[in-house]
């Protein structure tokens, strides 16, 4: 076994990002995410590497996308306002089929807002951002450990799908740490681009792009991109799930809100109250086939974020009709406690609201 | 008899989209013409803007990108970065480079990126229908400037070539023409210059082309390269503006 | 001496190489070819004065002249 | 096994340092450990907070509002989270800034500790976080002295090596008055 | 009865904005929405107002800030990438609550995409966008006289909830022509504005910011917003139904589809099918009440978008748990004919998926 | 005996955020002193940029906009053009205005807004904890240039006092410094003057400052002063690069 | 009362001038009309589609692949709109430049014209489009000559205004030949 | 002839005022204020050496000093 060393969440991923063999990260500063490219700053040029100060967000998603392009793995991070300027390209390497890793350690929005952790983009990353009908791949790293794995896994799928991939944690999981071990948990995936743009030597042209002008080439380009949503929906889903045998009421969290659920799940099932976890580990694809089984089983839903409201509508949609749902939301920094979960759970077993 | 000009290699078969007499399609032709006078075309790969230069793909056999508008710089600068043994560059228009891509085209040059950067200027946005770019000439009617281009309230044209010479990342910049035999010549020079630049690894290229949208400006492909001489070129002055010998950065 | 090809069907008729051409050895078609427009043809006639100077070839923006000598 | 504690200062005390001994030396010993500096929207105005969670099984919540025990090392930090500590939980303060007076709480056990005063009678006011430390320790046992001096060297950096005897020493010492029950 | 004017639909809503008050334009063009600031350009001037052909997407919503943060009427429009671009400025209106009118004539996507008209940003408009926990008000014009109506609307809407208001409309609704009524229809509202910025002269300096630092201040903030949000719900809310009395399947559709809805509506009813229609005009607030009572009563429900499914999300959540819901969504500049629509209407009433 | 030096009444009474010895600080009550002495704080507004100045509203007793970062200028032109009667500033670090902001700096700027721009230079990114900026001096080791900025890959550092000159548009552009008394009384006469640009209408107006970050720099506040002199002022020339003394350019 | 009709046909035929006629004179009739230039992703390219639908009640879909009407004003339109024609439907077509052989589906009402021809014989090529202007009256009887006559002056700027009475009289020449059934 | 007044608790110790008096009559206070710094203080004793030349105040970055004459 490999040792683990106390490591801030942030860390975990710069570090992660190296051993995927991200070799290229552009971006611009915002709290609270700094210690990504300041690690980075220091460490891809020890290996080869290139970093670039860009001189914006928008720079930095195009950047990536030109070293995208060349078949190589490339980085950005960014929290809200800086994520907020890269919709355009995130939109664009969704439609022209690039591979990419974004980042966003959330914070509190919307404008300036603070540096307090959210996860009130989580509609941003999951359904809306850019225009256009795309999907971004999106982990939502729930620990110091995953914040790393997550990332290999991240440059995995987006290479995979050739797609857009987003890892959003709120700044607490960014900020905290935790043993983690360092090492991938088996050897990174490195999939062929025979669609890069590498120079046409012997070979004929290849293209890059996102604009399709001839009658119905654009919807067929959009059913195509549908096929491969689904294909990742099929497939791609991970999902924790604890304690769901006898439980009569579920959460579903993800990030910090599901890691102080499992604390209030244990000082409920201490008093005898049957509650469970499904935490989604990828917010696209959504684990609508077991929320949906589970909550047939179960019948009773509390969903947890630290934002107004966002994947609670998800949970509507996978529930089964007949589950009720309740909500608890902290938004704009403030989180919840373990008890403040625990008195929802409460609630929520005492009938709650469908 | 033997063919003393003929199309380039670097240059498909496809007919243009380009409006008849646009100088898109010159410039096409002398770049096409640079890569294979410098034998680039198996490790060039283009980067067009967004405007009437997007469908790049389609005329040169070479790889492309298709970036956002405004942004060919920084994706060229994720792409030579990733690899500087090939040869980068992106076409852009006015409104691409001098309007919504203006800070990636100064931080890319600021950085001296080893690129190549081509920039049509027809001081319109063509592609769009004819708006009012930056480099719209003072007095100049278009849709968005129905009543003229007036100083008072939207300034004064922006001359890119002159303002990339000031940075210092700048290897070459330079102002050519596209309205006359002789110009095209010259235009042609400073095409192959700023590859060349790149191919040395001396920094940032840029070459400026003074060009005509004769569809948007309302008048006869003739009239316009016309215009080019007559209203151009008083306001945007052809030379270079820097041209570095050495690598004297260094 | 020398003498020019056009692509009839890749000329959209801008008239540059009518134009520039020093010795008049261009004109217009009376005939609209395969995309609409009507284009520049040699004038065959005066083919012997042509000087192969690449003018026209050189101002064509679609690149539709190729020029023998 | 379930501990959480919540550390809490102005910047100097060294409140980060006997944090990470306290993380590493449980890391060592196998357990589980969260720790989470200041979060939410204090970023200036030089205050330090850590909480602390330690478990010998997977650990939920990083954040806790009702930690078992508090250590506070100035006035601020008891006012802040004095309410908090859990039923029969821990307080340790920094009698050397804080009155005694604030250590109201009944259902609670507070340690009053004069860490200045300690660290100074053993040379040096920068050893008061050791002398929390100790009493942390010995009230806790959740760690041992020898856990704690296993990963010293670890957590010092280079330049502050000749220190590490003097901090064991306060740690020591901090363990004795807590044992003492001198409160 | 004032006259109709053959009127195309970008050019009712430019004549709106003018009607509305607006007087102040920033924007840069992009295809299919260059009628309107080609028309503002030369309009404006003739009654004073300012119009200003800015060097970018970020520049154009941020002089809206500007003069909007002055108390006036401003506007923007684009399409697809272009509003991508506005995001970071769209949440920085809602955070320090500033009106603006943000236009969107749809094109196809993602990335460059096409020309064509869609419905594909629905989602960026409703749900995402920008970074944080807000909403824009959201209206979707059915006809060239709402282009004009609801222009009007959406600057009283924006300057009573001091809210970014977005129009949009897919490309052909922007490109279509219809006899249209140019005045509006009653006196145009006008809303004090004690927050606006003019200048301290004699009162307290004003200010209007997004960033809150202090413990709790954001989340209160949010739960404000929140608030306001819920107001405006409750509010609101306009819709446009038919012939649902009877109704055994609720067509649901806004746009272009809900127009060649209405087509397939009277074919169905000639062939002796009860369809009706639910039109929402307004996106947010969504006509939630409307769709879940009559969905109860009807039954089952077909969307139509031109996307690959974003509007259904809502009709989900809206709709009774026993209503079956399909889907037809035509993407990426692929339309629906009434025919098409007619046979959706056949197939759902045989069945169809819930 | 009489007050010969006080606070101005153009600033309230909170104590500043800033770091001990930053001189924001200075260039603050520079601006409300110039406010005051020009009787124009009733009918001033302030846009901040993001970065340590965002909360100048706490400061100045004025109506107060806070823009996205990098775009005051943009927000600026939108006010200014909505209430030409009153003063509008916008206040910007080297991050907010030499980097992400140099799009909408430099079109302001070309369009000659009738704004005024005070723009504090520290040559790194101070809110957000030292990060490399555009303006970084090269060799200068921040926290994303670890290793000492280096021209190869990351450019030169940017003179946008310089650039924005080479602009039509522009009325003023200037660079002054903040540390040393006879400098903090030459910033004071270019704030005023810059002031005055906008109040006779004569376009855009901006001030550079060179300023300390001695946190990020990692100093003392009396050795940053030291470093202003020592290694930013050899890079970035103080002087006036542009000052228009009539309306010349109508 | 329904009716839809697309015209199609390359620039310059005047599609645009006759689908505006068409509209205002509804309009002026009280009906209701959408007008839907070529949509879709056809920009360049030089042609131009015109659907129109007139109603008098409310019009839902302003485009249509069934429509009751076409006039294709050449070989491409008929190509692309032929099929498309509702059954007992009505197909107006420029057989001067559109080989009748084209117009074989039989169960619509196919109508060749020879617009260019006719409109020559009237002294300019530029009437074709009145020419099938003139036949659509004829053939739908939507409208009547004097609908249409009543906005001439409106539809045609003013450098036009001569042209109006040719105008008119290609109108009454294809309103005639339609009538004749000439086919 | 002249003097200064330091508002201790706005002052944040950055010493400008110190390192700029021509006439060295600011010294840094044995006491912290109440946000945590030590000030800077006048030296009260050398009062009438002040001459009110004001580059202490024009220096200081906190406008916490006032100067009389
Ligand atoms: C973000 C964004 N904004 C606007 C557009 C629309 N657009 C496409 S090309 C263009 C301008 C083209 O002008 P220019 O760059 O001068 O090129 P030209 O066509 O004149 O050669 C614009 C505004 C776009 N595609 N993306
Ligand atoms: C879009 C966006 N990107 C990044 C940030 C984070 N950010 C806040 S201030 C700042 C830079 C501040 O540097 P500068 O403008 O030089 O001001 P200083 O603090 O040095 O005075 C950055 C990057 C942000 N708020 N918004
Ligand atoms: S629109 Fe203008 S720039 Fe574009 S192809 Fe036509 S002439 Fe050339
Ligand atoms: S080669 Fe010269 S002479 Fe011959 S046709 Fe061309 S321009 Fe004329
Ligand atoms: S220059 Fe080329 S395109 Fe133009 S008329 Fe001559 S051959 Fe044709
Ligand atoms: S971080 Fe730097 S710029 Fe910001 S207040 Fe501190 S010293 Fe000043
Ligand atoms: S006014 Fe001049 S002499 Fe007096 S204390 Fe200040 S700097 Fe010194
Ligand atoms: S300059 Fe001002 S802040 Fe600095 S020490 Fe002197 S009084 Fe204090
Ligand atoms: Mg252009
Ligand atoms: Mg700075």
């Amino acid at each position: 076994m490999t040792e683990k060393k106390l490591t801030k969440g942030n860390i975990a991923l710069a570090e992660g990002a190296i051993q995927a063999g991200c070799r290229y990260y552009f971006g611009y500063p915002i709290t609270p995410q700094n210690d990504i490219p300041e690690y980075l700053a220091r460490n891809l040029p020890k290996c080869g590497g290139t970093f670039i100060p860009a001189e914006s967000e928008i720079a930095s998603i195009n950047m990536v996308m030109g070293a995208s392009a060349s078949g190589k793995r490339a980085m950005t991070s960014s929290s809200g306002p800086g994520i907020s300027l890269m919709q355009e390209g995130i939109s664009y390497l969704a439609g022209s089929e690039m591979p990419a890793v974004i980042v966003n350690i959330m914070r509190c929005g919307p404008g300036l807002g603070g540096i307090a952790p959210t996860q009130g983009d989580y509609n941003q990353a999951v359904h809306g951002g850019g225009h256009g009908d795309y999907r971004n791949i999106v982990l939502a790293p729930g620990s110091v450990q995953e914040m790393f794995d997550l990332t290999i896994k991240a440059f995995e799928l987006a290479d995979k799908y050739r797609n857009p991939t987003m890892i959003i944690a709120d700044a607490m999981i960014g900020q905290f740490q935790e043993p983690c071990r360092l090492v991938p948990e088996k050897p990174v995936e490195f999939p062929e681009k025979p669609w890069a743009l590498t120079g046409r030597r012997g070979r004929e042209p290849r293209l890059l792009k996102s604009l399709y002008l001839g009658d119905y080439e654009q919807e067929e380009h959009n059913l195509l991109l549908k096929q491969k949503y689904d294909e990742i929906q099929e497939k791609e889903v991970m999902v924790e799930m604890q304690r769901l045998d006898d439980a009569e009421l579920i959460i579903i969290a993800f990030g910090t809100p599901a890691r102080v659920a499992k604390t209030a799940i244990s000082m409920a099932r201490e008093e005898g109250l049957k509650v469970g976890l499904i935490r989604p580990i990828t917010l696209f694809p959504f684990p609508t086939k077991q929320i949906y089984e589970h909550s047939k089983k179960a019948g009773k839903l509390l969903v947890v974020e630290m934002n107004t409201g966002q994947m609670v509508r998800d949970v509507r949609i996978a529930a089964h009709r007949d589950a009720s749902i309740s909500f608890y939301g902290r938004p704009g920094g403030g989180f919840p406690f373990p008890d403040d979960v625990l008195a929802e759970i409460k609630k929520a077993l005492d009938g709650g609201p469908r | 008899m033997n063919a003393i000009f003929k199309r380039p290699d670097s240059l498909t078969d496809a007919p243009t989209h380009f409006c008849p007499g646009c100088t898109h399609g010159i410039a096409h032709r002398l770049i096409a013409e640079a890569m294979d006078e410098l034998g680039i075309t198996d490790r060039t790969i283009g980067i067009p803007g967004v405007g009437c230069c997007v469908f790049l793909y389609r005329y040169f056999p070479i790889d492309a990108l298709e970036a956002p508008h405004g942004r060919a710089p920084a994706c060229a600068t994720g792409m030579k970065r990733a690899q500087p043994e090939n040869i980068i560059f992106a076409y852009q228009g006015d409104g691409d480079m001098a309007a919504i891509g203006t800070s990636e085209i100064i931080h890319a040059a600021n950085r001296g990126e080893n690129i190549t950067v081509f920039f049509i200027n027809n001081s319109v946005y063509g592609m769009t229908g004819g708006q009012m770019a930056p480099t719209t000439l003072l007095g100049q009617q278009t849709t968005t400037s129905p009543y003229g281009r007036d100083f008072n309230t939207e300034g004064y044209p922006i001359k890119m070539a002159e303002m990339l010479a000031t940075l210092e990342g700048v290897a070459y910049s330079t102002r050519v023409a596209l309205h006359s035999p002789k110009h095209v010549n010259q235009a042609k020079r400073a095409i192959r210059k700023a590859f060349e630049m790149q191919i040395n690894e001396m920094g940032f290229s840029m070459v400026e082309m003074l060009s005509t949208c004769n569809t948007n400006w309302r008048v006869t492909p003739l009239e316009a390269l016309q215009m080019i001489e007559r209203e151009m070129i008083p306001y945007f002055p052809l030379g270079v503006f820097k041209e570095r010998t050495g690598k004297d950065f260094l | 001496m020398a003498y020019i090809v056009i692509d009839r069907d890749r000329c959209k008729g801008c008239c540059f190489c009518i134009e520039f051409c020093p010795r008049n050895l261009i004109r217009i078609s009376k005939e609209h070819n395969k995309i609409g427009y009507f284009p520049a043809e040699f004038i065959e006639e005066e083919r012997e004065r042509c000087t192969g100077c690449k003018t026209c070839a050189v101002m064509c923006p679609d690149t539709a002249i190729e020029v023998y000598k | 096994m379930y501990y959480d504690v919540i550390m809490a200062g102005f910047g100097g005390q060294g409140i980060q340092t006997i944090s990470q001994i306290v993380a590493l030396a449980a890391i060592r010993r196998g357990l589980n450990v969260t720790f989470l500096p200041s979060y939410g929207v204090e970023k200036r105005g030089g205050r330090t907070n850590v909480t602390l969670v330690i478990a010998d099984e997977e650990i939920g919540s990083m954040v806790t509002n009702h930690p078992r025990c508090v250590i506070a090392m100035d006035t601020i930090a008891v006012d802040k989270y004095r309410d908090q500590v859990a039923r029969k939980g821990l307080l340790i303060a920094n009698t050397s800034l804080v009155p005694e007076s604030m250590l109201d709480r009944n259902d609670i056990t507070p340690l009053a500790l004069k860490c200045n005063d300690e660290a100074l009678a053993l040379g040096s006011v920068k050893l008061s976080n050791m002398i929390a430390l100790g009493a942390f320790l010995q009230k806790t046992k959740i760690l041992g002295f020898d856990d704690v001096e296993a990963v010293m060297d670890e957590v010092t950096p280079e330049r502050l090596k000749h220190t590490i005897p003097a901090n064991l020493e306060a740690i020591r010492r901090g363990m004795e008055i807590a044992g003492n029950g001198t409160v």
